[in-house]
Order: structure tokens, then C-alpha cells, then sequence
């Protein structure tokens, strides 16, 4: 399969990103943002999780959350590059809401055949779901789990869960007889105990959650697999959001700099402060075509899916971290204060980079695929093949 | 530290033995309150009277302003203040809360004001009796220093001042302000002066201080406004007019490159407190599991890691160097360099930090399981203000560049 | 390749086909001759030989210029060139030895030239069978391109042209140069206009041209000496006084930014060339020992590998990307980023197989145990030359942040 | 032992740095060695070795070649730090001679005990000395080697050996029946043939050397420890070279920068110009000090030299590249042609870079002794011991 000039970036996409930023510039600029999120600023303070709850039926009812859905399990079946639009926009607006975590769901869901259609099914009724697939460690290897099941009872414990308080049904990856299994469970569902942890991050949730023999549905007999084909979406879409928000700081940035003056000039008159800028404009638009080249191969070419995935989310990375910390800086004493809007973003930022997996990690990955794992026998040999 | 001694000079020598001995009678001990990780966190009116006790017995000791006069409060030795330092971090005492008096004010009063205000001022500053804080940046004037606008009118022989300071820490605790003001509208360096002002005494009757919280959710600086206080003009530092040559002197000191050494005490952490550096992270990725391993045995984190043990060595032997005048091309090429050089690697200590402490990054503070207590990304966090206050990274670098290499100045 | 025609137009479409099978039948095969790396590199008759008269066929062919009027030797297509590149790369041709003149000359000449001296200049431009080459830098004026002070003096209905130009590639075989020159010393901008000068013809009478030798010792650029040479009024292109913004025109189109594409053939390389590509290096690392594997195996020497991988396909992408007017925010974003990116990812391309190689970086181009015979030293060294050409990266960086970010000029 | 404040480093020290860098000076200033070693510029030329070789009886005379060797051989037994000065005004005179590898070798013969003797006395007369201690793949791990012996008999090839068509002697390491082993042979001895490598860097040769059944004098029998006990003091040697190399860089990149004119002003003004040199200069510094450091350590307490000497070299490489690539590119169009000094400068120290191990190797090393080597069983116990 060839991939389209224009990475399959049709009317309806462009149509759709358009709306999203709408919408979110209406109802949660950062303003209004800010003041729901960042009342209080105690460093000690106990895990919250506001979020403008009021939205989430209307982003159902817009069927933003279906939009990951295939068709023929009742969703939109819209294309990669068109949702990973709208996540760009959701980065951007850096949206307190459980919709990245839905969408993910969604591939891999995708993913799991006819054992995945109750579940879609929930997830275009509107139900938000939270993937527990984390072990203690916060290990980015999906092959480890902290969780075992036995037939379809899930017990131990799952960690860095995102916005676990916000979703209603779990999607929970545990080890058994049988390797490693996706099983789909509801948040109130008995034995099932969640504890908020407290983050850094004011835009997002994360806790832990325990299963004390908890009943699950079990979501066919090749989870593993299954997990494995869609992880490459899940990075492209948290690639998304991290180029969104990504371009939220670069403007801004510029934005100050425009304005504010020192020494006679505004900031950006002087290169040590236009450089860096144009420097993060460089990193977000590599990460921008790399995240769309990359949806699009899951589109259209499966095949080179997962090296481009690595090779976006691996920039979105460095973008993050770069974006963030030249956003603070170019502000200077203003940029350091809780009352700056710059400080969310930053720690979004930096929540995301070590999500599912840094830089470095998908880095590494990348070089097993082009280069061969040298851990493995014979690596060398198939990666030159791969890489060809 | 059995080298310290090697080059003492006799009265040195003497000193030292006699700081050592009385260090290990009367050091503090065990903390009674959390510490913050420095001065300017001090949050706490407990944490600032554990301090201030522990500074006045230190300055009555003769450990604090060694070098300084003996009639305005000092001990009149010569190049004594280093050793007693350099005693105190051996000791691991706690350190001293007046960081802003002893590092900036006292060489800035000493140079500049008149002889009574410095009797008057210098010995409750040394003992820590008198918090001191710094009035410079306004939000209109941030590394654009000398366009501060806050104003100082002529009224008799007083001065009546009005305008806005910001970033000022230790505001809410300090009794005295060093200030720079302007005088005359029309001139931008040349309508600058300097001056000492009361704030304590003053709360509700010309000054209001009110907390800025920091990103990191903390408070510890402040906004200070004035709002028709009055002044003494025995109270004004050097002539009229003259305040930017005098904020230089204070500028030099703050970066660790004037000719007083600041009396500083330290190496004393609580158990709780946590400081971000080289050997700190080394020890966060020994406990970090990572693959197999922990995160001390990933060659890429390794590599990074090592980049930041190699630069804070290089900073020490910096500090070294620079007292070893054969091995010097210009004589403020190392302490023009400290400021810049300190504050970068604090940040991207801990932002390597945050790498290799992985998912748990996220966590914070108030998290039972958050690496070292989450004070990781609380340290990357305030590492900006490192980089952004007492002059940016980048105004650190034109300094540089324009008086040692002597590049053309960039405005 | 299989996707390059999904959204062509009919013309395109019918065109594309026509160029595959023409392409078919006449490429030119494996050359006869060492390829330089590009054609700035050209360095002997031989290798201009082939290379011209595979130019020539190709826009015999109606390959080159295919988007530009039929008056002036053009195709006379709508969009057509870009198909035709992609054609040439599919089927790896050589490159075009008139680089400049297509891709800077051309499009200037066509804005701003008189009617009858494009009709005059331009057939033999496309042909190939004049080089041009580009008369901007001088000793004085490098990135600073406006202090042009070569004269051009009036006298009649001709000019009398004195002066200095430097880095000027492929001066050496070029019959026609493009000339920015100062026509009036009293305004720095308004002062100059842009001329097109015989050179060859005028070789030994008012011209001279010089070699100059790289770091890397080759040649391939030169000095060119203007003693009195006299050019006809109608080779002024554009009004008098207006230099400035025809220079404009050139180094948008230099910068890949103009609106016609330039014709680029390419993908042909010799046995004997080499490319500081992403895909080079992993070659390189795969083939090199390292302790009991080879470089390869190195997780801090992958890890660099991949940022290198990663920035090339990014490129890449941004030129697909620039194509899609729904996913940009501003038409010049992605457009000025690519001289500034090809440039410094081709020189740490090169750098991190220098780091590859080991100790064998030290080893050039005559050693039989050179790896890649010496070109990544050759290719390392050579980057530079990309990143202070036509713009030095801190002046690519000055005209983003200006004219793309909105940013206050520097100077 | 302790280490004294001022790094040892006395007046003799410093007599001897400045009277060093008056006779390069003197007697090859830059334009003198451009004249000297870039006569031929065809990148295909063969290899050649120009070099100044009328002052190596005078620096022999001066002392400078027996700085190294211990009082009781003969030698003046100079501390590290001492030597380490001379050698930062070689690297800053980039002066083509084997003064850097008779050094070296003079530090191992230290480490051989009576069995270096001879060869000692051999310095201390004059002969000039090249290492052949690396095998064909360039490897940086003493361990291994291309020659082997059989009695005091050595056969094979030795690799990348530096200046080795000035030099008189070799010291060579060779593999056999007692491990590694040291051994000192005469460059025109029957058997040994020296075949040039055709270099980038102008400032030096290097060669490859075969051993066709070659009598070779054996120096004692622990040739590995002796070897690996001074490889710190190389090391520091090395990047003392560096450090001058890029002081010179840096002195001559800001003089340019300070007159050269663009845009109404000196290069200077812009801070995309002066923060870089500044940079520069930062390295530049930061290697020196840890140099010194590591030097002072080799004097007076040998237990940390090792583990500074690799901090110093790491910093070292690092300077070397960037001073050498901010150079060129501060010096514009003219930087990039021939007949500027800056080319000399540059391409050695991209020759240094790789000579002893470069910035990453020295890294690992150094990561090994602070966190142990996780190849090696129960590292990470032992490396914490280390660092404490």
C-alpha cells in the first residue's frame, strides 16, 4: 500500500481540526483554564482532578470520542491523520478530559476482532475509558504487567493510569496462563480500588488502581498481539497532543517576546532570545510532519507504522522538553510565577515526555528496528533487512 | 579537607584551628524544623529562628564577617572569611538565613554609605538580628535593570518613595531593603540612586508586601510596594545620581565575583531537604528499576549522567583555579563564569534527573511513592529562576563575552 | 515511487508518463567519469563533459525548464518541473552541472530581465551549454550582503565594472555570471542593481578568475577580478537602484522558497561517490569494529544514529508537508526552515560517523584504509561550507524568526 | 595523601610553561607552520611527515624531552602538572614534533620499573619515542593488540601509532605467553617496517608498523599493570595538547570577531556570535581546571587519578570538537579556505578527538568506576564503594 502526497488530509479531517480548535477556544481558554485547574497552588496539596465535566457529553454528542471506532463496530472510522488533528488541538487547548485515553482504547479495541465489540460499543454510548496497562515500575515495555488474571478474575495492581478518575471503564493488560491478556472492566465494578496519585501535572489525573479478584470480560485470546499493532497509534496520537501544546508555547513565547521590552527593544530583537524561538519552531515542525507521515502509514501503510511512530514520538519528546523550558525562560521572572499561563503547559509537557516512553526509549526502539536488536540472535541481519 | 590549611597564612592558620575547635563544640546539631533547600525558600517563621539563632552564635563566635572592619561590627582579620567558610561546610553546619544581607548588602553599605549608617547597620546584619532583601527588578525592568521606575522625591533632607518591586525574596521576613531608585526621569543610568530603607518598621505605613507564588506552587519572593515612604537621606549610598556604579558593586558580589568573600556556612541538610546534584542523581538511578537492571546500568542514561558528574567537577576545580594566579589568562575569566556555570548545571541535573527517574517523574511532592520525595521536579522547576534572576543566562553570557573576550557590547 | 502521480493533474499525468518512458530509453547510464559529491564540486573538463551533454539531452528532451514560457525556450507547462524531478530521481540520472543557473539565474532572469535577453539567455541557460555561476560575496561583504562595493561605473549606454567577488562556485567553467554591484556609494541598499556579465568571453580582457582552495584542499570556487570590464546597458536587470530586491528573487529561489521549481535531476552516483546520508551511517557503523561487535551494537553511538535518522526523514517530511496547505500555519514556516536544516544535518551527520569511525576519522581520502575512502572527513569538513553560504545559519535563523515568527530585526 | 591547593603547580611549573611558549613562539609561529606543513593542499596527496626537526635537539637540550623521566633515572622527574602546562603551549602552537608520545612513553617506562631503564637513559639522550600499543581496529582498550612475542621476539602489526617517522624508538605492547607485555625496539631495527597512513591532520604523522620477527627488549614482566597504571597520566598529556589547540581557536576566533565588520558592526556585537565564543571559552576552561586536577592527582594522590584523568579527557574531546567547529564557522567563507590558520587547528584537534579514547569512551569508563560495570558481576556495589 502507498501512502497519499498529502497523508490523507482530507476536507473532513481539516473540517474536524478546525471545529476542535473552535470548540475548545470557546468553552476552556486558557484563562478559564487556568482558574479551574490551578486554584490551589499548596506543592503539598492533595491529588485533584477537576476537569470541565460538562463538556464531555457534547464532545459524545460532537462523536469525537466514536471517532476511533471502526464503522463497522458503529463508529466513525475516521483516519488516523484526522483524529491525530484533533489531539493536536486538545494538546493545544491542553484539555483536562479523558479523550486521549478513549481513543486509544479504541485501536486497540480495533485490534482485538469480534472480542472487542461490547466494548466499542460502551465507548460510542459515551463512556470514557482509562488504560491500565503499567506495572509499578512504570515500565514502557508492554509485556510487563502487574496484574494476573485467572480466566476472567484480575487481581494486583496497576499503576500511572491516566485520568483514571474521570473515566468509567478500564482497559486492563494482565499476565496468565495464557501470556498476556486485555481485559475490559468498569471502574465501580467490585474489588476494583482506585488511589489518586499526586502529579505534578494540573491537567491531567493519574493513580493506581487495584484488583482484588475482580470480574473482567476478556477481550479475545491474542491481547499481547493485539496491544502490540496498536501501540504505534497511541503514540502518534500522544505525539499529537504534545506538538498542540508544543505550538501553544512557541506562540506564546513569541507573542511576549513581541511585546515585552528591555534594553530598548523587544526581547526578540535579540538573538539569544530569536534563536531558541525559531529553534523550537523547528522542533515542533518536525514533529508535526512526522506524526502526520506516521498516522498516515497506520492509514496506509501498515508495515512502516511502528518506525515512524517511534521516530514521531521520539521527536515529540524533545519538542516537549524543548518547547517547555525555552517557554519559561523567554518569559523570564513572569514565566516563573503560578499567575503565568506558561507553567500548565510546562508540566503537561513534562508529563507527557515520560508517558509511554522518552525520547531516549523510542530511540532505542528505532535502532532495533533499523539496526537489529544486537540482544536478540541474528538481529543485525534483520534489521539491515527491515531498515531496506 | 586535611588540605585546606596547605597555604595559610599564620593569622590563617591560627583562625582556623580556632574555628575548628569551636565548631565542634557548638555545632547546632540535628535540625529541630524541615530546612528548605536554601535561604530563599525559607517559608517558615520556625525554619528563620532555628536560622537566626544559629547565625548569631556563629557572628558572636567571630565566624561572620571575619574580614570586615572591627568598628563597624567585624573581626579586622585578613582573608579570614574563607577559612571560616571553608571550616563551616566541613562541619556541616546549617547555613546562614541572611544570604542577601551577607553577600550583597554588607559589601554595598561598607563601600558605599556613610560611616554612622554603617555603624549602625553592619553588626545586626552579620548577626542576623536584621533580615535584608533586595529591591531591583520591577515588572518593567527585569534584566533591563537601570530602567527601574520606582521614585525617590527630594522633601527637606527626606525622600519619598513610590513604585513597585518585585521578585524581592525574603521581603516578608526582611527589616531593610537595599534599593535602587530613580531620582531624575530624564537620564537613564545617570537618574539612579541607591539607598537602604527600612521595611519591616514600615508595613502598613508607606510599604506593603505581598507573596508572588513561584510554578512550583511555593511562595518565598514577593512584591513590595511603595507607597509614599519616607527616607532619611542619610540613608541614600554614595552621591546622588550614582546609584547604577553602586548596584554594580552589589551585581559583582552577587556573582561570587567581588573582592569580600561572603561569609557562608552549610553542607548541614535535614533529613528531609535534598540538593540537586551530580552524586544525588547518581544515587536516584541506583534505585530505579529499569529493564532488568536499575537505571545506573542504561549506557545512554549513564553517558548523560556522567556529562553532569564531569561539569560540577569542572566547576570546582573552576573554583580552585581561580585562586591560582599562574594558571589565570584574565583575572575575572573564572568568576564572571561561576553564576551561569551553576545554575545550567543545576537545571540539567535535575532534568536528567527527571529522565532517568522515568514514569515516576510525574509524581510529586505530596506522593508517598515520588522518587526522593518528588524534589526533582521540584528542583528543575526552580532551577529557572536560577537561569532568569540575578541577571539571565543570557545577560550572564554578553557579560562575558563583552569584558573578557572584549566583543563589541550587544546594547 | 508508485504514489508520486495520485494527485497529478491531467497534464501532469500525461506528462509524468512521457518522462518515465523517455527516461526509459535515454538514461545516460553509469557515468564515465568520478562524480563529484554535487555540482559545486566540478573540478575537471571531464566530469563537465558528461555532465553537459546529459543537460542537454534532457532539455532537448523537454525535461528542463518545462514550467518556463516557450518564448524564452521554455516547456510551457503549469507544474511540471516537480513531476519531471521526480521522474529524473526515480530513475537515479546525474545530476545538472548548471545548478545555478537553473535554480537561482533562471528564475531571476525571467522576472526581471528585457524580453529579448531572455529570449537571448535563457535557451542556452536551460541547454546547459552556458554554466553561470553567482557574483554576490565579496572579502567585505559575506553574510552582510548589502556592503557590496564592486562598482559599476556609467559610460554611454555601457558600464564599466571594477571590483572583487569571492566563493564563487563554478566561475571556472561559467560563460555568464549573475552580479549584484553598487551603481551609487551614497546609499547602502538603493545603491545597488543587479546586472548579467559575459565571463568567459571576457577572460584575460577585464576578468580574471582565480581558484581558491578549501580546508578540505580542493578547489572548485574562485576569486573573480573585474578590471574595467564593459557590459551593455540592456544586461542591467531591473531598474537602477533596485539590486536589492532582484538579489531578493535570487536568494528566494537559492533557498528552495520561490515559486518555480527549479529543475533537479539526480540519485546517480558513481562507484567512487558517497553521501553524508542518515543511511550511510548506519552502513558505516554496521562495518565498523567495536569492542567484541561493531559500532552498531553501540547503544550511545545508536542512540545519536537515530537523532540523525530521525531529523532526515523529519526534513523529508516538512518538504511533503509543504505541499499541504491544511496542515501549515504560514506559507513561508516550512519553506525557509530547509537550507537551514539540510545544512546542520548534513554537518552532524558527518560529525557522528566521525565518531563512528573511531580512530579511522583520521584518515583521508588517499588511505586505502580509509573508511568510505575518506569522505566523511571530506564530508564533515565541506558542511561548513554549507552552513556559512548563501546565509550563514544565524542568518537563516535572523530572517525566521523575522519574517515567519514576526520578530523585531536585528539589524 | 592530599592534593595542595594551587595543584603543585610552582614557579618552576610555571618558568617552564612560559618559557615553552616563548620558544614555540619563536620558532614556529602560525604563518611559519602553515608554511611549513600545508605546502601541498591535493586532498589525494601522499603522506607526509614535514616537521620542524632542527628544534628537537634544542627542546632536548632545554630538558623538555627527560621531563618525565624519574630524578633516579636520570631524568629531572618534573610533576605531571609541570609537564601538563608545557604540553597545553604545544597543543596551542600545534607544533609537529614527537615531544607528546616520548612524554608518554616516559610515564610507562616509570610504571616498568629496573626493566625500563635502558630505555630511559635512551629518552634522557634524545631519542624520540612512538607508541605502537593499538591494533588494527583502532581499539582504545589496551588489552588488545596486533603483535604478538614469543621470548623477545615479536611478530604482527601495530596500528595508528603517532608520529611515527619522527620518532627513533617504539614502545610496543604485544601479546603472548605472560599475557600482555612492553617492549622497546628501535624504529630501524631489522625486521620492522613503517608504512605512512594518509592523514586529515597536517600536524602530524601516523603510520602502521609490521614486525617481521623482530628482537625486542622486554620491560619486565607486569607490561599490562604498567601500562594501565599509566594511562591516566597519557591521558591528561592529551588533553593538555587539546586545551591549548582550542585556547588558540578561541583567542584567534574572538580577535576575528572583534574586527571583522557585517551589518555596521564588529561579528562581535551579535550574540549569535558572542554567546557561542563564550561557550567556547566555558569548555575551554572547564577542561583546563579538570586537567590540572587530574595532573595534581597523578602527583599526590594517585587513588582519584584515574577517574579524573577520564573527566578530563571526556572534556577535553568535547572542547576539542567544539572550539574547532565554532572556529570555522565564526570565521565565515574565509575560515573555510586554505590559506586561514584556523583549518591546522581544526583538523587536529578532530585527530585528537579520536586518539585515546574519545568523549563517550572516557564517559563509560568513568561510569564504570562511579556505578561499577554492570557487565561485570557485582559491579554496581564495588562502583558505589568507589565513588564515596
Amino acid at each position: 500500500m502507498s501512502q497519499p502526497n498529502n497523508y490523507g488530509f482530507g476536507e473532513e479531517a481539516a473540517l474536524l481540526k478546525s471545529s476542535a480548535a473552535k470548540f475548545f477556544a470557546q468553552h476552556l481558554p486558557v484563562d478559564r483554564l487556568h482558574a479551574r485547574v490551578a486554584g490551589s497552588h499548596d506543592p503539598y496539596r492533595c491529588p485533584e482532578a477537576p476537569w470541565p465535566q460538562e463538556l464531555w457529553q457534547p464532545m459524545v454528542d460532537l462523536g469525537w470520542t466514536s471517532l476511533a471506532v471502526p464503522e463497522s463496530a458503529g463508529g466513525l472510522g475516521m483516519p488516523c491523520v484526522a483524529v491525530a488533528g484533533l489531539v493536536e488541538e486538545l494538546g493545544r487547548a491542553a484539555f483536562p478530559c479523558p479523550l486521549l485515553g478513549t481513543l486509544a482504547a479504541s485501536y486497540i479495541l480495533a485490534e482485538c476482532g469480534d472480542a472487542g465489540h461490547t466494548a466499542q460499543q460502551e465507548i460510542v454510548e459515551g463512556c470514557a475509558v482509562a488504560l491500565a496497562l503499567t506495572d509499578k515500575t512504570g515500565s514502557w515495555d508492554i509485556a510487563s504487567s502487574g496484574v494476573t488474571y485467572d480466566g476472567e478474575v484480575l487481581s494486583g495492581g496497576a499503576h500511572f493510569i491516566q485520568d483514571v478518575r474521570k473515566a468509567t471503564r478500564l482497559l486492563v493488560s494482565a499476565s496468565g496462563a495464557q501470556g498476556l491478556q486485555l481485559f475490559w472492566v468498569s471502574v465501580d465494578a467490585d474489588g476494583v480500588g482506585v488511589e489518586p496519585d499526586a502529579i505534578v501535572d494540573l491537567t491531567r489525573d493519574q493513580g493506581r488502581v487495584t484488583f482484588n479478584g475482580v470480574a473482567a470480560s476478556r477481550l479475545g485470546d491474542a491481547g499481547a498481539a493485539a496491544l502490540d499493532r496498536a501501540m504505534p497509534a497511541l503514540w502518534v496520537l500522544l505525539a499529537a497532543d504534545m506538538a498542540g501544546a508544543a505550538e501553544w508555547l512557541l506562540q506564546t513565547s513569541v507573542e511576549y517576546a513581541r511585546s515585552r521590552q528591555q534594553f530598548d527593544h523587544p526581547l526578540g530583537f535579540f538573538q539569544a532570545v530569536k534563536h531558541p524561538l525559531v529553534d523550537v519552531m523547528i522542533h515542533v515542525d518536525a514533529t508535526r510532519s512526522l506524526l502526520y507521515s506516521a498516522a498516515c502509514a497506520i492509514d496506509h501503510e501498515p508495515g512502516r507504522a511502528r518506525q515512524l511512530a517511534h521516530m514521531a514520538q521520539a521527536s515529540a519528546c524533545d519538542t516537549a522538553a524543548f518547547s517547555a523550558g525555552r517557554a519559561v525562560q523567554t518569559h523570564g521572572g513572569i514565566g516563573f510565577t503560578w499567575e503565568c499561563y506558561v507553567h500548565l503547559y510546562f508540566k503537561r509537557q513534562k508529563h507527557s515526555e515520560v508517558l509511554w516512553g522518552d525520547a531516549t526509549w523510542h530511540r532505542a526502539r528505532l535502532a532495533d528496528i533499523l539496526l537489529g536488536d544486537p540482544a536478540a540472535a541474528g538481529g543485525s541481519a534483520q534489521g539491515a533487512e527491515a531498515a531496506a | 579537607m586535611s588540605d585546606s590549611g596547605k597555604r595559610d597564612s599564620a593569622e590563617q592558620a591560627e583562625f582556623r584551628s580556632y574555628c575548628r575547635d569551636w565548631l565542634a563544640d557548638h555545632h547546632p546539631g540535628e535540625p529541630t524544623v524541615r530546612l528548605p533547600q536554601s535561604p530563599l525558600e525559607i517559608m517558615t517563621r520556625d525554619q528563620l529562628d532555628y536560622l537566626q539563632a544559629w547565625q548569631k552564635a556563629a557572628y558572636d563566635a567571630g565566624l561572620v564577617g571575619c574580614d570586615y572592619p572591627v568598628e563597624v561590627g567585624g573581626g579586622g582579620r585578613k582573608d579570614c572569611q574563607r577559612v571560616a567558610n571553608e571550616e563551616m561546610q566541613a562541619a556541616r553546619t546549617p547555613f546562614f538565613p541572611n544570604v542577601i544581607g551577607l553577600g550583597m548588602a554588607a559589601p554595598t553599605v561598607l563601600h558605599h554609605a556613610r560611616d554612622d549608617v554603617k555603624r549602625e547597620l553592619l553588626p545586626r546584619l552579620f548577626s542576623g538580628e536584621d533580615i535584608w532583601c533586595q529591591g531591583f527588578s520591577e515588572p518593567g525592568a527585569g534584566s533591563d535593570l537601570a530602567s527601574v521606575q520606582t521614585f525617590a522625591e527630594p522633601k527637606g533632607d527626606r525622600w519619598v518613595i513610590n513604585g513597585h518591586k518585585v521578585w524581592t525574596s525574603l521581603a516578608h521576613f526582611a527589616e531593610w531593603m537595599i534599593i535602587l531608585l530613580r531620582t531624575d526621569k530624564s537620564h537613564k543610568y545617570e537618574g539612579l540612586s541607591y539607598f537602604v530603607v527600612p521595611i519591616r518598621a514600615a508595613l502598613g505605613k508607606g510599604v506593603s508586601v505581598r507573596p508572588l507564588i513561584k510554578m512550583t506552587g511555593e511562595t518565598g519572593f514577593n512584591e513590595v510596594i511603595f507607597d509614599g515612604l519616607e527616607v532619611d537621606d542619610r540613608y541614600r549610598l554614595d552621591e546622588l545620581g550614582k546609584g547604577w556604579q553602586v548596584a554594580m558593586t552589589t551585581l559583582l558580589h552577587e556573582r561570587g565575583a567581588g573582592e569580600l568573600q561572603a561569609p557562608r556556612a552549610g553542607g548541614l541538610k535535614s533529613r528531609e531537604s535534598h540538593s540537586a546534584t551530580a552524586r544525588s542523581l547518581l544515587e536516584l538511578a541506583r534505585k530505579t528499576p529499569r529493564g532488568a537492571g536499575t537505571a545506573a546500568d542504561d549506557p545512554v542514561l549513564r553517558d548523560r549522567m556522567m556529562q553532569q558528574v564531569i561539569r560540577e567537577e569542572a566547576l570546582k576545580e573552576n573554583q580552585r583555579r581561580a585562586r591560582v594566579p599562574a594558571l589565570l589568562d584574565h583575572p575575572m575569566r573564572l568568576p564572571l563564569q561561576n553564576k551561569l556555570l551553576a545554575s545550567e548545571l543545576g537545571q540539567d541535573t535535575a532534568r536528567v534527573a527527571l529522565e532517568v527517574a522515568g514514569a515516576a517523574a510525574t509524581l510529586y511532592m505530596a506522593d508517598e511513592h515520588a522518587p526522593d520525595r518528588g524534589q526533582w521536579p521540584l528542583a528543575y522547576m526552580n532551577s529557572f529562576g536560577m537561569t532568569i534572576a540575578a541577571g539571565t543566562s543570557e545577560v550572564q553570557r554578553n557579560i562575558l563575552g563583552e569584558r573578557v573576550l572584549g566583543l563589541a557590547k550587544s546594547k
